[in-house]
């Protein structure tokens, strides 16, 4: 069992009031917040050794590198990737998949080539792969949902078949909550000779992942959804594909030797990594990564399946609200997402904003999703190890008196 | 039962009545002009038909789906057209829209007759583009 | 006249010891380090409004996203920009240019097209337009160098010509510290009907940059070689050709609305920044530009030249030691690279960072440049606003002793 | 004067001694075996040429282009060579690899000879590679 109160303690911001309330944060498929250790990590780098990396032979410039690198090993180690040489750093989750997209993809991918999407992709781990469609001629294939927002895998088979050359996955997903079997679609994907790019945004943050036992060739994270900073993000890709892929970025960083007429290529990771790295924020990463393993991964995922279904029960327990998603605990992370049919969600919101509830309204990236399930957008909450029940009852509370306001006009 | 001023001020009394009996709503069958304003993000979506009479409005027809402000925005925006010249609309629209992007005082909104209901949405400035929907299916119009 | 010791207490890393000695930073090429403003920036972000930006409709949502928009502001302001809608965020100045290569140039150069850089460009100004000319059959031509490096503009019409796509050049160039004229070529390549790409991230950290005046239609910044964090730089761009242009990277944010089978796209600047923003380090980036603002580009240009000069002198003073870039001030920023001919730059950085003297060796990213000149490396001494003529008085010593340790032996 | 005892750990006397008089520079005309080392980020090559006798080296060139370190380090490395064998240079260049980049304990160094002087430069981490050009030159022999 987490103790939530002294975690509450570790992230400043948690002890904010808006309009006059204590903040209630569930927001977190968003964004989460930054843990005191990871700010400081900031500080620490620009108050003492902020330097640019590599190459650098004075001491801050060794130091700074020390730690950059550091980090790295612990993303990597994180995740269980046997080498951090797979780990190339990022903006972001999206720009960790446009990587792929712009390299991998665009030299392997040929006309006639399929690409299994499932029909709850974030927009990320879908609009790149319309435009390497569209350049190669290819087409995209979305596994179907069934009516609680799972996959349906019944006609898995024909989905993913010989045509298939990348499977490329949500983990669990930002908008139903739903925890997808990565690890199956990825055996599926081996047999018919794919490749696999898991979607691991929701996922890394709130469960143990394991590149290994998943085995994808590509897997994306976005590290400000794990308790670091914005800005940072990473690649994990199999050693030997990296190995053999073109460069993405070009600049400085990223080469062997240059001449006016031709360049050649450094070494992993730094090959794909051109410019100045946003070195303070790796190292953020890296502060965020040992919070989250000396808490345990495994706890805070138990934490989140406690939260998560104390909250849906009270949710189903409310009259007049839709939720989505698969009600097995199992099978959903810490995501809800709801709608009342009279009222909208961005009034739904708002409402509880001036409660101090931070719930996020819209179509969470994920339009096709939304226009499937026959609605213009959901309101969501999204838990993590520092939500406590007691805020579930706030919402809940909340909420009711919403749909009577907007309803019936009481209040 | 939680104190709830603050959030009069965005869902004011009149906003919720609209909200309520919506003005205008049928559809025109014979308008003069339409038009219509989408906002992908969330999905909020305005219709207009406007038939005029010696060059002022004599009837409106306006369906806003979402959001309860851009349902109330698109009724009392309907009432208030009712007679105006296109110039006299164009007007208005222009200066609800500097009223709502900046913080005005309601004293210098001159004659924007019940839409200073809508002033309270300042409050929630990511809320302002909903009330201004119906504006820009209004000016698709003119 | 700038107040340098008040100054130096805004940065905390200033106040370190290396080695037992004070640091001596003069790596500011590399990177620049952070006032005392920027830092907290950061952590009142992170401690108090921490979240997604953009169509979030809770209180810290809308903080958020209005901290960041005017940021944005104020880096348009600070350069002059019309618009706010021309500054796209990037990571660093170097994904600044791959994203102009990659989409402008991808669309516009044509086979037979040339694309006129300088001899003394960033690696990062001129890998990616390696890539475009070899994608599209287009021809690099190199203005060249006087001997003391400026660039040689005796036959520059036949080098700008109706041939002519694009003219990439950087301002200030970080190896040689040559101010490059690049309002007049900006005027050759309008004649000949040419787009234009200023590599800005040495001159607008230094000096006032208007884009009005020097009307480029890009221009690349980097955040932190301006007081800024790492991870967030800018591109500048005219409002009517970002428009024109098709999306880089791909994913939410930047898109209008998405089917299962196709997207468009949202409106400037979102259109060109997919995923979650660098929100923190975008907020960073407007409180160094505040800093730099107050204090005065005049003034800081001023102090520069005051203290390149002097060490210039020095330098010139010294046995034996080879200095590159043009020696009258008004063509120099604060950069001064040298070399013996016996000490290799590397032996003679190790030995200033004993000394808590930060310069940076090697090829700083222009190898071509250092292979026609005909050295393996330099070593650069870059000033900032907060050195001090006694720290030039230190490095001038260090290299002194540093020149009879390895010559002589003497010790 | 600056106090420079730190600085003298990384360039120890034998260091600058063996900069100053390098050994074994003359490239060998007739070599068994020759090899290259270049590090493109600083510009440092390192050329080497041996002659084997019985299985033994008999005769060294080496040429270093660059930093005093990886002079120094060719010139004590061609010194240390001269009679082993190529398991003997093997596992000779694997422990001088595994010492300088880990914390071992100059004690742990087995037979490395005057190669030992160059254990300070760990105290400038960057610095290592510049001491490790002459082994690749040697390993690309082997
Ligand atoms: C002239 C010039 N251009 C471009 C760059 C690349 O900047 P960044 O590393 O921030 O991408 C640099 C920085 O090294 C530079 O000095
Ligand atoms: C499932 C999923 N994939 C990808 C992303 C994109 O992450 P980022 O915004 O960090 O690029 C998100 C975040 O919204 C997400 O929830």
């Amino acid at each position: 069992m987490l103790d939530i109160q002294k975690i509450r303690k570790d992230f400043p911001v948690l002890g904010r009031e808006v309009y006059g309330k204590p903040l209630i944060y569930l927001d977190n498929a968003a964004t989460t917040q930054k843990p005191d250790t990871v700010i400081r990590s900031l500080v620490d780098y620009y108050e003492n050794y902020n330097s640019n990396v590599h190459r650098g032979v004075h001491k801050l410039s060794m130091e700074s590198t020390e730690r950059f690198e550091e980090a790295r090993e612990k993303v990597a180690c994180f995740i269980n990737s046997k080498s951090s040489n797979s780990i190339i750093w990022t903006r972001n989750a999206t720009e960790a998949i446009n990587l792929v997209a712009n390299t991998w993809a665009q030299e392997h991918v040929k006309s006639g080539d399929e690409i299994v999407l499932t029909a709850m992709e974030h927009h990320s781990n879908l609009v790149p792969w319309q435009k390497v469609a569209k350049d190669k001629q290819a087409l995209l294939k979305y596994i179907p949902l069934t009516a609680d927002g799972r996959l349906d895998l019944t006609n898995i088979d024909d989905i993913i078949c010989s045509r298939t050359k990348l499977v490329s996955i949500v983990h669990v997903s930002n908008s139903l909550g739903t925890i997808n079997p990565v690890e199956e679609l990825t055996a599926k994907a081996r047999k018919v000779g794919a490749s696999v790019l898991v979607d691991a945004a929701q996922s890394v943050p709130h469960m143990p992942v394991d590149v290994q036992q998943i085995d994808p060739d590509f897997l994306t994270i976005s590290g400000h959804k794990m308790l670091g900073p914005t800005g940072i993000g990473a690649l994990y890709a199999k050693e030997d594909i990296l190995e053999s892929m073109e460069p993405f970025l070009r600049g400085g960083e990223m080469v062997l030797e240059v001449t006016y007429e031709d360049a050649s290529w450094n070494s992993l990771p730094m090959r794909f990594e051109a410019g100045t790295p946003n070195i303070a924020d790796a190292v953020g990463m890296g502060a965020a990564v040992d919070y989250l393993s000396a808490i345990g991964m495994k706890s805070i995922r138990q934490h989140e399946v406690d939260i998560t279904s104390y909250a849906l029960d009270a949710i189903k327990a409310i009259n007049g609200l839709d939720h989505y998603g698969p009600d097995d605990m199992s099978q959903r992370g810490g995501v809800i997402s709801f709608n009342s049919p009279g009222v909208h969600p961005h009034d739904l919101g708002t409402f509880l904003d001036r409660l101090g509830i931070a719930v996020r309204t819209g179509h969470h990236c994920t339009m096709p999703l939304m226009r499937m399930l026959g609605v213009p957008a959901t309101t969501r909450a999204s838990f993590y190890l520092y939500n406590t029940k007691s805020e579930v009852d706030v919402l809940i509370d909340g909420l009711t008196e919403a749909l009577g306001y907007f309803n019936d006009g009481s209040r | 039962m939680t104190d709830l001023a603050d959030l009069d001020d965005i869902y004011g009394n009149q906003i919720l009545e609209h909200r309520r009996n919506p003005r205008n709503r049928e559809k025109l069958s014979n308008p003069d002009v339409t038009g219509r304003a989408i906002n992908p993000f969330c999905g909020d979506q305005v219709d207009i038909q406007i038939l005029f009479k010696d060059s002022r409005v004599s009837a409106v027809g306006i369906q806003a789906e979402g959001c309860l402000i851009n349902q109330a925005t698109a009724s009392i925006l309907s009432e208030f057209m009712v007679g105006m010249s296109i110039t006299e609309m164009m007007s208005a629209s222009n200066r609800f829209r500097d009223i709502m992007s900046s913080d005005v005082s309601k004293d210098k909104l001159g004659d924007l007759g019940n839409l200073v209901a809508l002033v309270g949405v300042r409050k929630s400035p990511v809320r302002i583009k909903c009330a201004l929907l119906p504006f820009s299916a209004l000016e698709e119009t003119l």
